[in-house]
């Protein structure tokens, strides 16, 4: 598009004092040009016309509160990626509409109002949800940073899904020692209150101050945390009668080969594994990470424990990534764990009667089907989310991603946070994770948790609702709209008037335009800005 | 103004999280599409006030399109909801009128469909032009 | 101090303002303390000429009920504008068109046809219509023109005041020729009642604004207790202006919008549409397809007073052209 | 003095995602961060992404804010450029050595407008793009780079001193030039020269070249052939093409009496300063000396009409025939100009003041040359005699010889040496068959029949050296000879005629030239200013372009009324000393100069056309590659940008700066290099043009890259429809990295993806052994690239790759493991997904941390501490800990910043 004559045209509105064009306007030149602007000409609003306000906002924004203008005063045209780069074909029509677009800005521009953000309180104590190593590790990691800890684990003990594992990779060390070291540590933390077979049962209120109602066996108690930090983790796929699972009494999942061998009960001869039971298929298509070493670990300790074992790995990828894996993976094959891979299309069978005897199956490599003798047959099942992720996401309102786990905000600008601020996820909670990985990612919430804590006040966005009280009848529709509950209707000397509470408005709009009496303005959002944005469009 | 040369002047809302995420999408990945609409960025596709739609009407748009999130994936759990019912009631009455329904659109359009921006906006571009000018225009 | 200088008149309306005005019962006479009435077409003989003979600004105040609809009308009210010091839209139909308004639904053609053709009683196969020049042996005759658009007084003259509701309750008429008489009138442009809305002086238990069905009036009797609204029936007191005492409400009969809209809001129908698809309870598309069959009249119901002030203000006319 | 309070600050080592991640999060918690990082700007690996999956949205657009929060936080120091050289103490208080390397730019100062950039003649390869995209010697790492400054690219010192520069009265940036030709970028020379000179192509043919006579070059071999060079850069331009400067009016107008060099440089430079410049010429052809003193074989009419075009499409208008004193005087012009340059150079002859000298016959050497250049051919008889030494002489003589004298003869009153004309001239003359008669000068013309017959000469001797510094010659009594001669044309060189400016009182010097004072350029009347042969006497072309530069640089500050800016003084040109003459022989061998061809004699005599022939491109490259200053790689010092930089940055003695700081924990965050893959020779990386890296497609593919985003193939630029990906090249391979990168497989697939964004219909294969997309949203990615993005995937590790010579298209042999058949597959283009290391080697040994056998950092506690280094209070994140993608070094950074907020608030 023809951005020089947009610049002309601009330059020609009513209330345009300064126009220019830069090549690259969130690079440092630009942000220094529009502080220059700010106060070479002392303005009183700010337009950037470029590529999308999602990304660079809060950059621009910024920009204007340290040159001293109210940040809100800015307003963001998108004249890139909603105009040039969709309209190439038509060059002319994309120029006149980048000039439309920018009209309604500025007509929007001229309505905007200075708006404070309220700094609200933070409460310098966060609830772990999980006391899993995860859990325990971002409890242990805030409690030495001398914050408040609130663990809340629902079964009776701490230590969560290692309580079951017999060995850890890739140092072979016992599961139970070292949850039995981290769960003493815990104790011995005088900052962290553990509360086991608590359930949490509502969650209301907003970052820096949650009111969290916890539930042990019926006796509920109410905590007030600043932060949380959901580590619930994730639990083991069950299949379903596939390859004789719960028929053939040998046929068994990884979780239940580590349980027999931590109580020494596991003598098998032939063992074959089948991954990716239950995974990477239409019904469930991810891949759950770590289940591969999983079995190759439990492959490689059958091996050591009993070099006369003979141990398959039938794998459909193995997905030994990074250099750890890689090279266990190797060492596996030195062990003698022997590795075949199978198409989805034709799975392993397995064969026998009241008990699993062989599994046929099609080797790739050499292009026919073999059969394996098998006294055992562990498979490889995929980690699925929480049966009450569904719960906790309504009682966080936080959202889970479509295979059900929790959906962190955005997956590389802030991996461990929600999109709702003050709540925070690590762990197999957000995406099946090994221990190590599970532990750093531990780390990394309680960082973002850190955060806020240590500032002790947050500044959420002056994007609220504004009750005007000449004008509102009291009808209490607006209370109906707002899932946040940021709206109530207080009754004062006899009279019904709504009024926003700030702090947990999150600016959605609904009430306002729902608000029959118009007493409802939107901040930043406001009737007569829209309306003045409509008038501009055909202007 | 004749079928083919009238160029048709649509208003678009959008809601941050995902119809506007979905239109620079497809930005970002080149889906070409009629530069009629004008999009106006609302933080939720429940902020959209009927009152909107009939000015939108009245100052000389020949349509009005609404982008909202899935059910399911709004941000802000259920405005999109309200929009929906909004929207169903709005279309019943602007035949009254003598405004085809057809000139007003609600679609869900998520943040990954870039695609699917481009060529809704796209067909109802051509709805419009099938229906020409609302006429508003003139007698301004 | 010198008497005040009354004068009513009655555009495209129903009378009923007029009678309004007697309904002050003996207040009528504490009018006729502070004022003369010189013009009132329904009550007293004045003629046109009367008027035209007076000096401009020679009426103090002049009450204007009724929308403009023929040229007629539309002349009075230049007229009337021109000889008076206050002019106040009396009135819904003055304020916002009223029920005549919703002639905006359809034009002047479609009014003939169905008014001297069409109507079952009509015995009119050569389609004689009424014409505005007619040649008699007497002379030539004239009648008004009508017009396809219902205009609102303010959308032909200046307009100082604005006094809602069909008709105006008697505590507004007395309370707007007290404020005449006390000179205490509020800055020019106000309409004079409640700055909130009609919910605001209903007394009625509100407790949550969640409805799943929409009944029509034969369709249910009303708790009396409750907010109309919350039983399902279709209330516009949400978005209508108060000061009307809620009389409607009083005899269990929902608000009909007649006092328009309140301060803050642009356009009253757009604004009940929004509202009552909000809280209209849907969990998927059957729901919602029940709603908009329960709203049988969406335009009729909501612009029931107020279609000449709305943002569209008509139908098409392009539309009802070409027979849509 | 160090910086730091101990425990309550951190330094981060590596500005890559992870390591702006880390600061980012220390510093929002309160603690102070130092964040050093090697190159001149953060941003690290991401930054050479064009975009990331699974998202598939811009690397760009999610870096950038976070490299602009970083720069911009309270709580974080930036040292960019800088490395830590030295780290003592324990956790809890470790003194850190940071070095600053010099970027010979004051950051403080620099803007990053990158005007320096586009003057710098030094062209290197793009390391950010690999190598396939170029920069300059002075560069920014990428356009968003943070902080956006500029850095010198200072390898060596230059081996000459440049006296070339030093000695040209324009200061022309020669060395600058040259590298240019040398690097094959003509029309970029071209400007380069036509910022400091307005007539290149005149130059280039006429000038005496006192920058070959100091070049440092001859003290090797041979000088650097530089005014042929010039030449060879101006005829390789489209002058009339050329694009012209945007100028911005001031309003304000300048009148120029005389269109020689002097004026034309002065119009020149004062149209481009915006001024309204009229330029009076009295003769009907504009470019004084230049177009009616020098002949046509010497400098063609055209060439110097294209490059005065040139000037007056600046908006310099020239009137011609318009005598200055007679049509108009300076007293009128004064009233409508704010000011005046007089640049009428030297144009009256010299009378021999001999006895028959008015004879018809006997011409004046300047006027001779004048009717010949204007009318194209004048009267001359067979034998012809030419009276004077220079320059003019023998252009009458060969001028004379061309129009068809049969004998011409040079006569000159002392001998060869003192001879002022060049010495390729004199060598020229005699070429053509012109004899040169020394030490004899004629005494007297005798005429028959009313026409010139014979002249009369007398033997000359030399004595004591006159004025001039020359021997003066004395007529040797008794050797007067006669001698027929048809036409005799005295040369004896120019004079300036002054009569018009006495008008206004200007004073002349004694020599009749206009006195001027040096330092302003201005005449003793104020606002007229002088130039040129007028005020010098006859001198050189260039000496006048210089002159008419420095006027205008003063008419501009006197328009301004600002004070005259003072010129710093000028540099003597500086010879190498023997030693260094003695180690540039040994670096550089000798090398002759390469000659330029000229026209055969025999024909070149019969007209006018150009005597020398330009060189050819490959001529201009391989003499230019003799340059010296050339011979280094990176920056050369030709100082043009410190000439071009408005912030006035540049500090090319800069030293490296050290800068102590106390911080409490360290964190290694160094990131990723690639591995090289031309080891791997089956796969021909290098060998075969269409086998590219994968972070090479990615640089091809990015809109900020070299290509602009257009996915060209690098043989013939074509847009492939399909294309290859081989995985695990270099990784998983006990001949090179034994471990798996993690990245490759789903980066292959955004690639893949990305080809078929840009041209739909593009078709991938992607040769994999394990497809490892473990991460969230992995495996639907790889389902949505099958399904919509027109990739499959093949199961095989490619055992070589081939290519057809006709069309240079890759053939992949592999073994299909599933069907274990041996195939063949062509392509047009095959992207191997190399694997990636860890580039923390130097770093690992300062802070004394120990890698494991892979080049990764060591983790004792694997489980409950996997980011504590074996040292306490050093952590690691991002690739430099272990091979991962960027969501993953994102989470492992805010871990990193825990452990490390943990362990200064006193924890284990």
């Amino acid at each position: 598009m023809n951005v020089p004559e947009v610049v002309e045209y601009v330059k020609g509105l009513p209330d345009i004092v300064h126009a220019e064009r830069n090549l690259f306007t969130c690079s440092e030149e630009g942000i220094s040009a529009i502080k220059k602007g700010i106060k070479g000409h002392n303005l009183n609003r700010v337009i950037v016309a470029s590529c999308t306000p999602r990304t660079h906002e809060p950059l621009f924004r910024a920009a204007c509160e340290e040159a001293g203008l109210n940040k809100y005063l800015f307003e963001f045209v998108n004249i890139r990626d909603q105009c040039s780069w969709v309209h190439m074909r038509e060059p002319e029509k994309a120029t006149q509409k980048a000039k439309d677009l920018i009209r309604m800005g500025v007509a929007k521009a001229r309505l905007l109002e200075p708006l404070e953000e309220v700094e609200t309180p933070v409460i310098p104590s966060c609830m772990v949800m999980g006391g899993g190593v995860v859990g325990m590790s971002a409890a242990l990691n805030l409690a030495e940073q001398g914050f408040e800890v609130h663990l809340v684990e629902k079964g009776k003990g701490l230590g969560g899904t290692l309580l079951d594992l017999y060995k850890l990779f890739p140092t072979n060390e016992q599961a139970s020692k070292l949850v039995e070291s981290a769960i003493q540590k815990v104790a011995a933390q005088s900052k962290i209150k553990a509360y086991l077979s608590t359930r949490v049962k509502d969650v209301r209120g907003f970052i820096g101050n949650f009111e969290v109602v916890l539930d042990q066996d019926g006796k509920e108690s109410e905590i007030k945390v600043g932060t949380i930090i959901v580590a619930i983790g994730a639990e083991e796929l069950k299949p379903v009668h596939q390859y004789g699972y719960g028929k053939f009494p040998n046929v068994v999942t990884q979780l239940e080969l580590e349980q027999r061998m931590k109580k020494g009960e596991f003598e098998g001869q032939n063992v074959v594994m089948i991954n990716c039971v239950g995974a990477r298929i239409p019904e469930r298509t991810y891949c759950s990470r770590f289940c591969c070493m999983t079995a190759v670990k439990n492959a490689t300790l059958i091996r050591e424990s009993n070099p006369a074992s003979k141990v398959w790995i039938l794998h459909r990828d193995l997905m030994a990534y990074g250099e750890d894996f890689e090279n266990y993976y190797r060492w596996s094959m030195e062990q003698g764990v022997r590795f075949i891979r199978y198409d989805r299309e034709k799975p392993p069978q397995v064969i026998g009667d009241g008990t699993a005897e062989k599994v046929r199956v099609w080797h790739q490599l050499r292009g026919r089907e073999i059969e394996l003798p098998a006294d055992m047959v562990v498979l490889t099942t995929p980690l699925i989310p929480r049966a009450d992720n569904e719960e906790i996401s309504k009682m966080l309102k936080v959202p889970l991603s479509e295979q059900g786990f929790f959906l962190e905000a955005h997956v590389k600008l802030m991996p461990l946070e929600f999109a709702t601020e003050g709540i925070y996820i690590c762990g197999s909670a957000r995406w099946p994770t090994e221990i190590a990985e599970g532990v750093a990612q531990a780390y990394g919430a309680a960082a973002k948790a850190a955060i806020p804590m240590r500032r002790g006040y947050v500044k959420p966005e002056a994007i609220t609702s504004y009750v005007n009280e000449d004008l509102c009848g009291g009808c209490g529709i607006c209370f109906e709209m707002c899932p946040y509950s940021a709206i109530e209707i207080k009754a004062e000397n006899g009279k019904r008037v709504a009024h926003c509470i700030t702090a947990l408005c999150k600016g959605c709009g609904t009430c306002g335009a729902a608000c029959p009496s118009g007493a409802i303005s939107m901040n930043h959002f406001t009737d007569e800005q829209i309306l003045a944005q409509i008038a501009a469009l055909t202007a | 103004m004749n079928r083919d040369k009238f160029e048709p002047l649509i208003l678009g809302f959008a809601c941050n999280w995902c119809a506007y995420a979905g239109a620079d999408l497809a930005g970002v990945s080149r889906f070409q599409y009629p530069p009629n609409m004008r999009i106006i960025r609302v933080m939720c596709s429940g902020r959209v006030d009927p009152t909107f739609v009939l000015k939108a009407f009245a100052s000389g748009a020949d349509g009005v399109f609404i982008g909202g999130c899935h059910p399911g994936d709004c941000h802000y759990i259920e405005g999109n909801y309200k929009a929906r019912r909004r929207y169903e009631l709005l279309k019943k009455m602007l035949p009254q009128y003598g405004i085809e329904s057809e000139r007003l659109r609600l679609e869900w359009i998520s943040a990954s469909e870039g695609a699917r921006f481009a060529e809704v906006v796209m067909d109802f571009i051509n709805v419009i032009k099938e229906l020409g000018a609302l006429g508003k225009r003139q007698d301004q | 101090m010198a008497k005040l200088k009354l004068g009513l008149y009655w555009a495209a309306s129903c009378g009923g303002c007029d009678v309004a005005v007697l309904d002050t019962n003996e207040k009528i006479l504490d009018i006729a303390q502070i004022a003369d009435l010189v013009f009132w077409p329904i009550a007293l003989d004045f003629k046109y000429h009367h008027v035209e003979a007076m000096e401009d600004k020679a009426i103090d105040v002049c009450l204007f009920n009724g929308a403009v609809r023929s040229s007629e009308q539309e002349r009075i009210a230049r007229l009337l504008r021109a000889k008076s010091k206050t002019m106040v839209a009396f009135g819904s139909c003055a304020c916002f068109g009223g029920i005549p308004a919703l002639a905006n639904f359809t034009n002047r053609a479609e009014i003939m046809e169905r008014a001297y053709v069409e109507a079952p009683s009509n015995d009119n196969l050569d389609r004689t219509f009424p014409r505005i020049q007619t040649e008699v042996a007497e002379g030539e005759l004239e009648l008004p023109e009508l017009y396809d658009t219902v205009l609102t007084l303010a959308q032909v003259v200046d307009v100082e005041y604005f006094v809602p509701g069909c008709p105006p309750p008697v505590d507004l008429i007395l309370k707007i020729v007290d404020a005449l008489a006390t000179n205490s009138l509020p800055p020019p442009g106000a309409v004079i009642a409640s700055e909130k809305t009609l919910c605001d002086e209903c007394d009625r238990k509100k407790e949550e604004k969640m409805i799943s069905k929409i009944y029509r009036s034969h369709e249910i009797i009303p708790d009396p207790e409750r907010c109309l609204l919350e039983q399902g029936i279709l209330c516009m007191g949400p978005a209508t202006r108060g000061g009307c005492g809620a009389r409607c409400i009083k005899v269990n009969m929902p608000c009909r919008g007649c006092f328009g809209p309140p301060a803050g809001v642009v356009d009253q129908g757009a604004k009940l549409v929004s509202a009552i698809a909000s809280i209209y309870q849907a969990k998927n598309d059957e729901d919602i397809a029940r709603m908009v069959e329960e709203i049988v009249d969406p335009a009729g119901t909501f612009y029931r007073f107020g279609l000449a002030d709305s943002i569209l203000k008509r139908k098409r006319l392009q539309k009802l052209e070409s027979g849509g | 003095m160090s910086r730091g309070n101990g425990h309550k600050s951190v330094l981060v080592i590596g500005g890559g995602i992870a390591g702006i991640q880390a600061s980012l999060d220390l510093a929002n918690m309160g603690l102070q961060v130092y964040l050093v990082e090697k190159s001149p700007s953060i941003g690290g690996r991401m930054a050479q992404l064009d975009k990331t999956f699974p998202t598939n949205d811009c690397a760009m657009c999610i870096l950038a804010p976070k490299m602009i929060e970083a720069s911009s936080h309270a709580n974080i120091e930036l040292y960019t450029y800088s490395e830590a050289e030295e780290v003592s103490g324990e956790v809890g208080n470790f003194r850190v050595k940071i070095r600053k390397r010099s970027p010979f730019v004051d950051w403080s100062k620099c803007t990053g407008c990158g005007l320096c950039e586009e003057g710098c003649p030094v062209i290197l390869p793009n390391e950010f793009d690999q190598g396939l995209g170029k920069r300059k010697a002075i560069f920014v790492l990428f356009p968003q780079a943070v902080p956006k400054k500029y850095v010198i690219d200072k390898r060596e010192e230059r081996p000459c001193k440049a006296a070339c520069k030093d000695a040209c009265p324009a200061h022309t940036n020669v060395l600058g030039y040259i590298k240019l030709i040398a690097e094959g970028e003509f029309e970029e020379a071209y400007k380069l020269i036509r910022d400091t000179n307005p007539l290149p192509a005149v130059c280039g043919r006429i000038c005496y070249a006192p920058c070959e006579e100091v070049c440092n070059r001859g003290q090797l071999d041979e000088p650097m052939a530089i005014r042929d060079l010039k030449r060879f850069a101006a005829d390789h331009v489209n002058i009339e093409e050329l694009e012209l400067p945007t100028i911005t009016k001031t309003g304000k107008k300048v009148a120029i009496v005389g269109s020689g060099p002097a004026g034309l440089a002065a119009a020149n430079d004062l149209a481009i300063k915006g001024y309204g410049v009229t330029v009076f010429e009295a003769l009907p052809e504009p470019g004084g000396m230049l177009r009616v003193g020098i002949p046509e074989y010497r400098l063609p009419k055209e060439v110097l009409r294209k490059e005065i075009g040139y000037i007056q499409k600046l908006g310099v208008e020239i009137r011609t025939g318009v005598r200055v004193g007679k049509d108009i005087t300076l007293e009128e012009i004064r009233k409508e100009y704010g000011a005046i340059f007089i640049g009428t150079g030297a144009h009256g002859g010299m009378r021999l003041g001999v006895e028959g000298e008015d004879l018809s016959g006997v011409m004046e050497g300047i006027s001779f040359l004048r009717v010949v250049n204007l009318r194209g051919k004048a009267e001359v008889g067979k034998r012809t005699a030419v009276i004077g030494g220079g320059n003019t002489a023998v252009d009458c003589a060969r001028t004379a010889k061309r129009l068809g004298a049969e004998e011409v003869r040079i006569v000159y009153r002392r001998s060869r040496a003192e001879m002022p004309a060049s010495a390729e001239e004199v060598a020229a003359v005699e070429e053509e068959g012109i004899g040169i008669e020394l030490l004899t000068t004629p005494t007297r013309f005798f005429s028959e029949n009313g026409r010139l017959a014979r002249m009369e000469c007398i033997r000359m001797k030399l004595g004591e050296p006159d004025a001039s510094g020359r021997p003066r010659p004395i007529p040797i009594e008794g050797s007067e000879f006669t001698t027929p001669v048809d036409t005799v044309i005295a040369a004896l060189g120019q004079v300036p005629e002054t009569e018009f400016v006495t008008e206004l009182g200007i004073s002349l010097s004694p020599r009749g030239t206009i006195g001027i004072d040096p330092k302003t350029r201005a005449t003793n009347i104020e606002g007229v200013f002088a130039g040129g042969d007028v005020v010098t006497g006859p001198a050189f072309v260039i000496d006048a372009i210089a002159a008419g530069q420095k006027a205008a640089r003063s008419i501009d500050c006197y328009l301004k009324r600002e004070p005259v800016a003072v010129e710093e003084e000028e540099r003597v040109p500086e010879k190498l000393s023997e030693e260094e003459v003695a180690d540039r022989q040994k670096r550089y061998p000798s090398q002759k100069r390469v000659k330029m061809r000229e026209e055969p004699t025999q024909e070149r005599v019969k007209d006018f056309r150009e005597v020398s022939l330009a060189y050819t491109p490959e001529e201009a490259i391989e003499e230019a590659s003799r340059c010296l200053a050339g011979l280094i790689e990176g920056c050369i010092e030709c100082h043009e940008c410190e000439k071009r930089c408005e912030a006035k940055a540049l500090v090319y003695t800069m030293q490296d700066e050290h800068v102590e700081v106390d911080v409490g924990a360290i964190i290694l965050a160094t990131g990723l290099d690639l591995y090289d893959v031309s080891p791997l020779t089956e796969y021909g990386y290098g060998k075969i043009k269409n086998v590219i890296t994968a972070l090479e497609y990615e640089r091809l593919t990015a809109a900020s890259g070299p290509t602009f985003g257009e996915l060209r193939r690098p043989s013939d630029e074509k847009i492939p429809e399909n294309i290859a990906f081989i995985q695990c090249v270099g990784s998983r391979d006990f001949r090179h990295k034994t471990y798996c990168s993690a990245v490759c497989c789903m980066h292959a697939t955004k690639e893949a993806m990305l080809a078929y964004e840009h041209h739909p219909g593009t078709k991938s294969t992607i040769f994999y052994i394990d497809m490892r997309a473990v991460g969230k949203g992995f495996q639907e990615y790889i389902a949505r690239a099958q399904e919509e993005y027109n990739v499959t995937y093949i199961r095989s590790r490619p055992g070589k790759i081939e290519v057809t010579p006709e069309n240079d298209n890759p053939i992949i042999w592999y073994e299909d493991t599933t069907t274990s058949e041996t195939k063949k597959f062509e392509t047009e283009l095959v992207i191997l997904c190399q694997a990636m290391i860890p580039r923390n080697e130097e770093a690992a040994k300062i802070l004394g941390v120990s890698l494991d056998d892979c080049g990764f950092v060591e983790i004792p506690d694997k489980i409950f501490h996997p980011l504590d280094t074996a040292r306490s209070g050093i952590f690691a994140c991002g690739y430099a800990h272990s091979p991962r993608d960027i969501p993953d070094s994102v989470t492992q950074a805010s871990g990193a910043a825990a452990r490390v907020a943990e362990v200064l608030a006193g924890g284990s």
